[in-house]
């Protein structure tokens, strides 16, 4: 097994690892924080990705996807717990369970 | 002066939208209205002005941002179908600016609504020409961010946890999709679509990619049974946002499925999946029929009809995939792309509409709209047309897009699909003609309707009107898009 | 193949995939945060070891950085009772988080 | 801790654990199959490197190559900002609930810190052109030190006004946005910068872009909901 692939597995496992945070877990912090382990894992496997070219210079337009990518999840995270700070203080709510009155 | 700024209309056209936003960010609430009215007007000039130079001339306008192109730079490219997503994103924005403009006080916790909603403008108009799946993510990333916050503007309760909801389902439908980007970039080495067109191989993680890819915007797009996030966001918007959502940011997704399924030839890419989405896109039909015909409020309902809509787009990829020659497949891509059209526009006027009904009534309860058509003629008159278009009865638009369904289901003999489409009209017709019976007879109590302006009222008519328009003009506007439906439509046959 | 720098990568990628494990099986909420911030620097490590230094400094500032003192305000602030914030300033300790 | 939240019945729990460890095996069989030779741009991007105005790639693709993706991601950080802002109860801009703390030990340390971090904030802005670092980390770190400055009571949160600090979030991106215009006067398309304009016009985006981030961040710790005016007191939030 190589550096890379290491990485491309791991990469694999934190995705699935997140998507459990995301649907299985109810508070929405563990949501938001499961989206952002999912985040992390697909840059891995973009930067292992980018490993790929031989020397010491890796490819660096997935370098730059993904600092793209990390800026706009911190930009998504900070808008996502300001949601969940207005729906705490307006209802006490921290999960989605306490919804069913929309019907 | 024309010949100058002529090349350089993509750009001015998104240019123009974020530096709208960007200054609505900044002033205060009439100012941000007058900039939004200011930037809708100038919108529908320059798309109409691109799409005519697209559909007009029969050409693909490929834009090399910063003179680099494909692979090092971003291309945008505007083909006729682009051109014409974007002047129904164009002309529904304009009327839903307008109707805005009638709709909110002019209350200053209402400000940033205009520039929330003249980014997502620029986001589906980025969407629209972008040709690069990674820049594609960030639109969608731009058209999320931008759509939750309209959401949870009103910051009513229920908004507020739909604005949750959305936005954790949106956010893992991007990153899905770019976990797959990453893939296929990994396999061929491009993001452009017309260099992945001559790049991809079936391989694994190719078709994971594709796979990915799609599966990230199934959820985007509510496509059942990932819906479950979109009938409170939906119904629980304030109603232009409702509008926008329903008529175009679904449709966003949409049409990357759509150029990813001719890019990748998707059904040979994954055996099935275009049969899988077309059997999603039945269950879609049903199931969102028969809530919308369950539901006790208006805007739910108008929501789950969405969920049903969106589900006839879907139909589109078995019909092409199952047809034998190119005139066959150009007419069940054209069924489903006419859908898209007619639907943003029926849909668009039914929401606004939605909206002003709510607004008069003062309850976005069925029950206490009993007897509206005589008190509120005009807007009981717009919702039933809209209604027409959403059932498929002639001359809507929605009928054109059903025909044209059911000519191509029969033309291959996958004749079911044509029986979804027909099942599916009928139950649209018991949920659509329960309200407007409801709206014709009487209530319990006489009901009181406070009298809203004239801007909310004609608005949502004119995007209804329209919605008719083009089903009487249906076989010209198709004539019109043949050879560009035609050259994305190759792709996806067997 | 077994080389002592591919161990290293190894082990990396384990206290990964554990750590993002304990994230979501912690019971305390403050807890997994700080786990996530652990996360987010340990990711750091492995951007080095993929030769990716922007990346690394970019993720320490704003992956962990940010969004872990993001997360911590709003563990912060979902404990807090949640009193107005006029009546905020006269407590000792309005906003510090109580692990 | 909150207590309300039930776990999982354990049944859907397992459900959940194995489709899990099925897309687990999925992306795993497709990651390892990912062609192991190169197959992007690199050379494409080394070759080019000379007319980008910048020596790092990484800032060459940003800022350059693909600089129109870094354009649309400054407006997700914008609208981003906006959206916490649309989150608030009126006249909430920069002054929040953050109360300072009127510790001395962590006024000294912010009067030693802060300069301190402001000088990096610029090297890493400085550095970006060849090393890593840029805008983005300098923006970070300049934003760190406003919210200490903020939390340790040195400056009021309302200090600048709501005005002042929308035009600051916008700035970044404006400018980045009539940079990207410029061109087009020339008869150039959108952000291609004229070779011997494509340094400055770089250096004059990511510096104004390192005030706006900066700004941006602190408004995003500063600008809380705000409380509603009856007391909240659950059970499970204590």
């Amino acid at each position: 097994m190589t550096q890379i692939e290491i990485y491309l597995l791991a990469g694999a496992a934190m995705f699935c690892i997140g998507l459990y945070g995301l649907v299985v877990r109810p508070h929405l912090l563990h949501k938001v924080m499961g989206l952002n382990v999912m985040a992390v894992a697909v840059f891995l496997v973009l930067v292992s990705v980018a490993r790929r070219v031989p020397g010491p210079t890796p490819d660096a337009l997935p370098h730059a996807m993904v600092l793209t990518g990390i800026v706009v999840s911190v930009a998504a995270t900070a808008y996502s717990l300001a949601l969940i700070k207005r729906i705490y203080t307006e209802t006490g709510a921290v999960t989605l369970q306490e919804t069913d009155d929309d019907a | 002066m024309l010949d100058l700024i002529q090349p350089q209309l993509p750009a001015i056209t998104l240019a123009v939208l974020l530096f709208a936003a960007s200054a609505a960010f900044l002033v205060r609430f009439e100012r941000a209205r007058a900039i939004a009215l200011v930037a809708a007007g100038v919108q529908v000039v320059l798309v109409s002005w691109i799409t005519w130079i697209v559909v007009g001339q029969d050409r693909v306008w490929v834009y090399t941002i910063g003179g680099w192109g494909a692979p090092l730079g971003i291309d945008l490219t505007i083909d006729g179908v682009s051109a014409v997503m974007m002047l129904l994103t164009a002309v529904v924005g304009c009327v839903v600016t307008v109707y805005s403009a009638g709709y909110f006080p002019p209350k200053d916790s209402y400000r940033l609504f205009w520039s929330l909603w003249l980014f997502l403008w620029a986001a589906l108009f980025a969407l629209f020409a972008s040709n690069d799946i990674f820049n594609l993510y960030v639109c969608l990333e731009l058209l999320t961010i931008s759509a939750v916050g309209l959401v949870a503007i009103s910051g009513e309760r229920a908004a507020l946890f739909a604005g949750m909801r959305y936005i954790l389902s949106a956010l893992a439908g991007s990153l899905i999709y770019l976990f797959g980007v990453a893939l296929v970039y990994a396999s061929t080495g491009v993001l452009d679509f017309d260099l992945l067109a001559t790049q991809v191989s079936i391989d694994p993680t190719t078709q994971a990619g594709l796979a990915l890819m799609v599966i990230g915007l199934l959820l985007k797009t509510a496509l059942f049974p990932m819906h479950f996030w979109l009938p409170p966001a939906h119904a629980n918007a304030v109603a232009p946002v409702s509008a926008v959502l329903s008529a175009l940011v679904v449709k966003g997704s949409f049409y990357i499925i759509f150029k990813l399924m001719h890019v990748f030839t998707g059904h040979e890419m994954i055996p099935g999946l275009a049969e899988l989405m077309g059997i999603l896109g039945v269950c879609a039909i049903i199931w969102g029929s028969v809530q919308a015909f369950t539901q006790k409020r208006l805007k739910m309902m108008v929501a789950y009809s969405t969920v049903a809509q969106i589900g006839y787009l879907f139909l589109l990829f078995p019909l092409v995939a199952a047809a034998d020659d190119i005139q066959t497949a150009v007419l069940a891509a054209s069924a489903g792309l006419f859908h898209a059209v007619s639907h943003g526009l029926a849909k668009g006027a039914m929401f606004l509409t939605a909206g002003t009904i709510v607004k008069a009534v003062g309850s976005d309860r069925l029950e206490d709209m009993a007897g509206l058509s005589r008190l509120a003629p005009i807007p009981a008159f717009t919702f039933a047309i809209a209604g027409v278009s959403m059932v498929g009865l002639p001359p809507s638009g929605g009928f054109v897009s059903k025909w044209l369904y059911v000519s191509s289901a029969i033309e291959t003999g996958a004749w079911w699909w044509a029986g979804a489409v027909v099942v599916g009209g009928l139950l649209a017709a018991l949920y659509i003609f329960k309200v407007i019976a409801l709206f014709m007879g009487s209530g319990k109590e006489p009901l009181q309707v406070g009298v809203s302006n004239r801007v909310i009222t004609i608005a949502p008519l004119v995007l209804a009107l329209m919605s008719l328009v083009i089903g009487v003009f249906g076989q010209p506007i198709l004539d019109l898009l043949y050879p560009a439906v035609e050259s994305l439509t190759a792709g996806m046959m067997r | 193949m077994n080389s002592p720098v591919l161990w290293l990568d190894i082990l990396v990628v384990v206290i990964l995939i554990l750590l993002s494990i304990r994230i979501f099986s912690e019971a305390s909420l403050f807890k997994s945060v700080v786990l996530f911030i652990a996360l987010g620097l340990f990711v750091s490590f492995a951007w080095v070891k993929l030769a990716a230094p922007d990346i690394a400094l970019t993720e320490a500032a704003l992956g962990a950085g940010v969004t872990g003192a993001l997360l911590l305000d709003t563990v912060g602030h979902l404990r807090s009772r949640n009193v107005p914030y006029s009546k905020h300033r006269h407590a000792e300790d309005g906003t510090s988080s109580n692990a | 801790m909150p207590n309300n939240i039930e776990r999982p019945r354990r049944a859907q729990h397992i459900v959940a654990v194995g489709l899990l460890v099925a897309v687990f095996v999925l992306l795993a069989r497709a990651v390892l199959y990912i062609p192991m030779h190169d197959t992007g741009v690199a050379s494409s991007i080394q070759d080019n490197l000379q007319i980008s105005g910048v020596l790092n790639p990484v800032t060459a693709v940003l800022l350059n190559f693909r600089g129109y993706d870094t354009l649309l991601e400054i407006a997700v950080l914008v609208l981003a900002i906006i959206g916490v802002l649309s989150l608030q109860r009126e006249g909430m801009l920069a002054s929040g609930r953050l109360a300072p703390f009127a510790d001395p030990a962590l006024s000294l340390l912010t009067r030693i810190l802060v300069p301190m971090m402001i000088l990096i904030a610029g090297y890493l802005l400085w550095a970006g052109e060849k090393a890593p670092g840029g805008a983005f980390q300098a923006g970070s770190i300049l934003g760190a030190a406003g919210v200490l400055v903020t939390l340790s009571g040195h400056v009021r949160p309302g200090w600048l006004s709501p005005a002042i600090v929308k035009i600051i979030i916008a700035v970044g991106f404006v400018v980045f946005l009539v940079a990207a215009i410029i061109p087009m006067f020339f008869d150039k398309n959108l952000l291609e910068y004229p070779l011997h304009l494509a340094k400055p016009l770089i250096i004059l985006i990511e510096t104004w872009l390192t005030f706006s981030i900066g700004m941006i961040l602190v408004t995003m710790f500063i600008s809380s909901a705000a409380p509603i005016t009856d007391d909240y007191v659950r059970g499970d939030a204590t």
